[in-house]
This record gives C-alpha cells, structure tokens and sequence, in this order.
C-alpha cells in the first residue's frame, strides 16, 4: 500500500496539527450505534516539566503516511481482540503549549471492562509502535524525547 | 507492490536510485530531510548501511547503538532486505508519541 | 452529617437531572493543575436494549443525600489509594431517553495508569454501594433492574 | 450524631417516632414513599423490622430475601442497631447506579 492510499479510508484516525473536541469525538462515536453502553477515553495532554526540568513548548514530528498507517493497525487489532463497538484515535503534531491536548483514543463497548482494556492496550501500543517523535524546549535547552530507554 | 516485484524479477543489476529519510534528532544532525542514494546493482539495506556509515560520520555512533529502527516504504526492514529502485529508506529514532 | 449538609461541598460531585458536558468536565479537571499528563474518562450511556427486551426510555431514582455522600466517599478513597490528582462524578437521574448520557467519571493524573485504575474502581464502586435505582420500560413491561443478582 | 449519642443516654423509653423511607420496586409495590411509625420504649432495627413484616404484608417476602439493605440516617444498619426519635430509617432495593 502506498502511503498515499492511507489517508482516505481513516475515518477514525487523525494525525492532525489542530485541536480536537473531545464532545464531538465522543458524540460522533456514539452515533455508530445504539447498542453503546459505555465510552472510555483516554486524553493526553501536555504537563509543564519532564524528569524534573521545566517545559516551555514542545514540538511533535511524524513520520506521514506510516503514522497513520500504524495508527490504523492498532484501531484493527483492537476490534479485533476486544469486545468492542469502535475506537478513535488522533494525535496532534507540530507546536503544543502546556496545558493543550496532544492525543486523545476513544473506545465504544457494549460493557465497560473491555472498553477499559482496548483504550490502555491502544495508548500502550500507540507509544510503541506509532512513529511519533517529541522535541521538548526546556530551561535546560532542546531536547529530543525517549520514552523507554 | 506487485509492480516493485517485476521489476526486481526483471532487475539486472543497473542503476538504483532510492531516497533516505531522516526523522528527529538525526535529522537534527545531519540538518537535512532527504538524500538520494544511486548504487549499481543489487542491493540490501545492509549495503545502504555500510555506504551511510562512511558518508554520514555525524550519525554514526546512533546508527551503531542499535535503537534506530529502518523502515523500506514505510514497513520494518532488517539488514537482508532488498532494497530496490525507487524505494523510500527512512531512520526512525526511538518513539515517543503520546503525552508523557 | 445531615443531608443537607453534604450539598456545597461537593464540587466534583453530582446527581444531577439535567445532561452533562464531558469537555466542560475534561476542561475543568485540567484546570486543576498543570502536571496533569493523562486524563480518563468514563461515559456510561442508556442502550437500547437489555437481557434480550428492548427499552423505551429509563428513569433513575437516588436516595437525595446518601447518594451524594457515597460519590464523595468513592472519590476521596480514589484520591488516597491511587496516585491520581482529581476526580469528578456525575450521575443523571431522572428520565433517560435511549443514546443519552448516563454517569461520567473523569480521573486527571500524571501518568496514565493510575487514572485507568481509579476509573475503573470508580465505576465500580459506584454501581457497588450508591444508592441508585433504574427502572426500564421495556417492550415487556416495567422492570427495576437488578444488576447482580 | 453527639446529639443523637447524649439523646439516646438520657433516653428513658418515651414515644419514638421515625420516619420509613422506601424507594424503587418497594416504593412501588407500597404506593408510597415514606411513613411514619411510632413507638413506646426503646426500639432496635429489629423491633422496626418485626412491625413491618405485620404491617406490610405485600413487601413481606422481599424483605425476608435479605437483599434489601437498611440505613438510618444514611448510614448502613444491622438488626441490633438502635433508633431513636427523629431517625430516617431508608429500605434500600439492590442498588443499579451507572449505565448498564
């Protein structure tokens, strides 16, 4: 698949430099169907300091195309091997203040044990595999960010 | 994919010419995006590699750590993987999406 | 604690007839603090149908006072046993058509884990010990549910 | 709750009288959602419990299902728990808070 063959079909994956409405996420989900009994979201958002050193702004790059192609492999697997109704899955990129979003997943179920499941193994899976990277300015100077050394 | 296919089962060893793709810090580094590699005949992303390690010294000790992952048009790639006409390289540094 | 006296208190509780906002109460948490790095949210919503009968509307029925003071005792255990840094509760009462909101839980923390835990409990806990009561109007006939028979 | 502690102490067996709340399937089943009972001498949860069962014959065996729980004043009681002029005594059906 080319990455330009991506894009078109990912109604419920978002790579995006633009705030997100987290009402709307969660109102257009609701809409996929009646049999929805619970919603778990999980929103990340950007803190002011990081292993102790003050943040002014950080900066996310990604890679086009991949991200979303990965991004869209973690929505499959999760419908895939929970019970669930649907997931949707953006990330903002580029410039974000502190205190601003950066990712928000939304997991429809029938029961709420399995939404729990999918949203954490969807956050989890998003930081391992989602070529995503973060440059935080702090008072000590640029850094580029590793998560899981 | 298929059209890569034939033309790999038609490659006789001529001119590749493939792009390289640098995200984060080792685009930081190296301060550019892209780089165009052209090689006669076959090759592998362990033959790319070793050509980078001479050309690209800057990047050489993160190359060599191991942590950076190598995708061929966007899937992951090992040493043994062919690399072909027109194929898109890119060094991805250790991920860090998502909020903390 | 007379009933009347759990009211004011309690800013992040609430039994409420009127629907909710869930990005109002995302916003308001977040504005608790800037080390906020994960918020969780839960949003419980009326289905269509139950055991196998469909639903009509429900209706919620609460113990005024007791109620509340049982929210606020699962989000102060919450904020002890968790490492979390704010909750918020909002349960509806009242009539519910099928599709709207329910109940919402959002747990604000540094990192993820703990919000997903303490969100989860919360839910829990909340169906486990609040007196809460739904009544559903199925294609059959009136029904008080029982959950845990 | 001193109040209701320095009553109980000087209490000497007067009229009690409380207030019965109900709610869901037993507010129901009753057609109503409070009354109140009165008696002479003091009076355990048990003594209450005991005058219900004669007096409300159609809630009679979900009481006696012992699914029910009973709080006064908002608090969780047991049979041995006293009450005392001015309680709320709450029959509590299985509780079914959140959405589904």
């Amino acid at each position: 698949m080319s990455p330009k063959e991506t894009g078109s079909i990912l109604e419920w994956i978002k790579i995006q430099e633009e705030d997100f409405s987290v009402e709307e996420e969660s109102n257009r989900i609701k809409e996929r169907s009646k049999r929805i009994g619970g919603i778990v979201t999980f929103l990340g958002t950007a803190r002011d300091f990081s292993k102790g050193k003050d943040i002014n702004r950080i900066d996310f790059e990604y890679y086009p195309g991949m991200a979303e192609k990965r991004l869209n492999e973690i929505r499959e697997r999760a419908l895939q091997d929970y019970d669930i109704i649907e997931v949707s899955i953006i990330h903002r990129v580029g410039r974000i203040e502190t205190g601003e979003n950066i990712v928000l997943i939304v997991v429809a179920a029938e029961h709420r044990k399995d939404a729990f499941r999918a949203c954490e193994w969807c956050i989890d899976e998003l930081k391992r595999i989602t070529p995503i990277w973060k440059r935080e300015e702090t008072t000590q100077g640029e850094v580029w960010v590793v998560e899981h050394p | 994919m298929i059209a890569y296919r034939l033309y790999k089962a038609g490659d006789t060893g001529g001119l590749q010419v493939v792009t390289v793709r640098f995200f984060a810090v080792l685009k930081k580094l190296l301060d550019r995006e892209t780089m165009h590699v052209a090689h006669d005949g076959p090759m592998t992303l362990k033959t790319l590699l070793d050509r980078l390690e001479v050309e690209l010294p800057s990047i050489r000790s993160i190359l060599r750590e191991g942590r950076t992952l190598i995708a061929i048009n966007q899937e992951i790639a090992q040493d043994e993987t062919p690399i072909v006409d027109g194929d898109e390289v890119a060094f991805l540094p250790p991920f860090a999406g998502g909020s903390h």
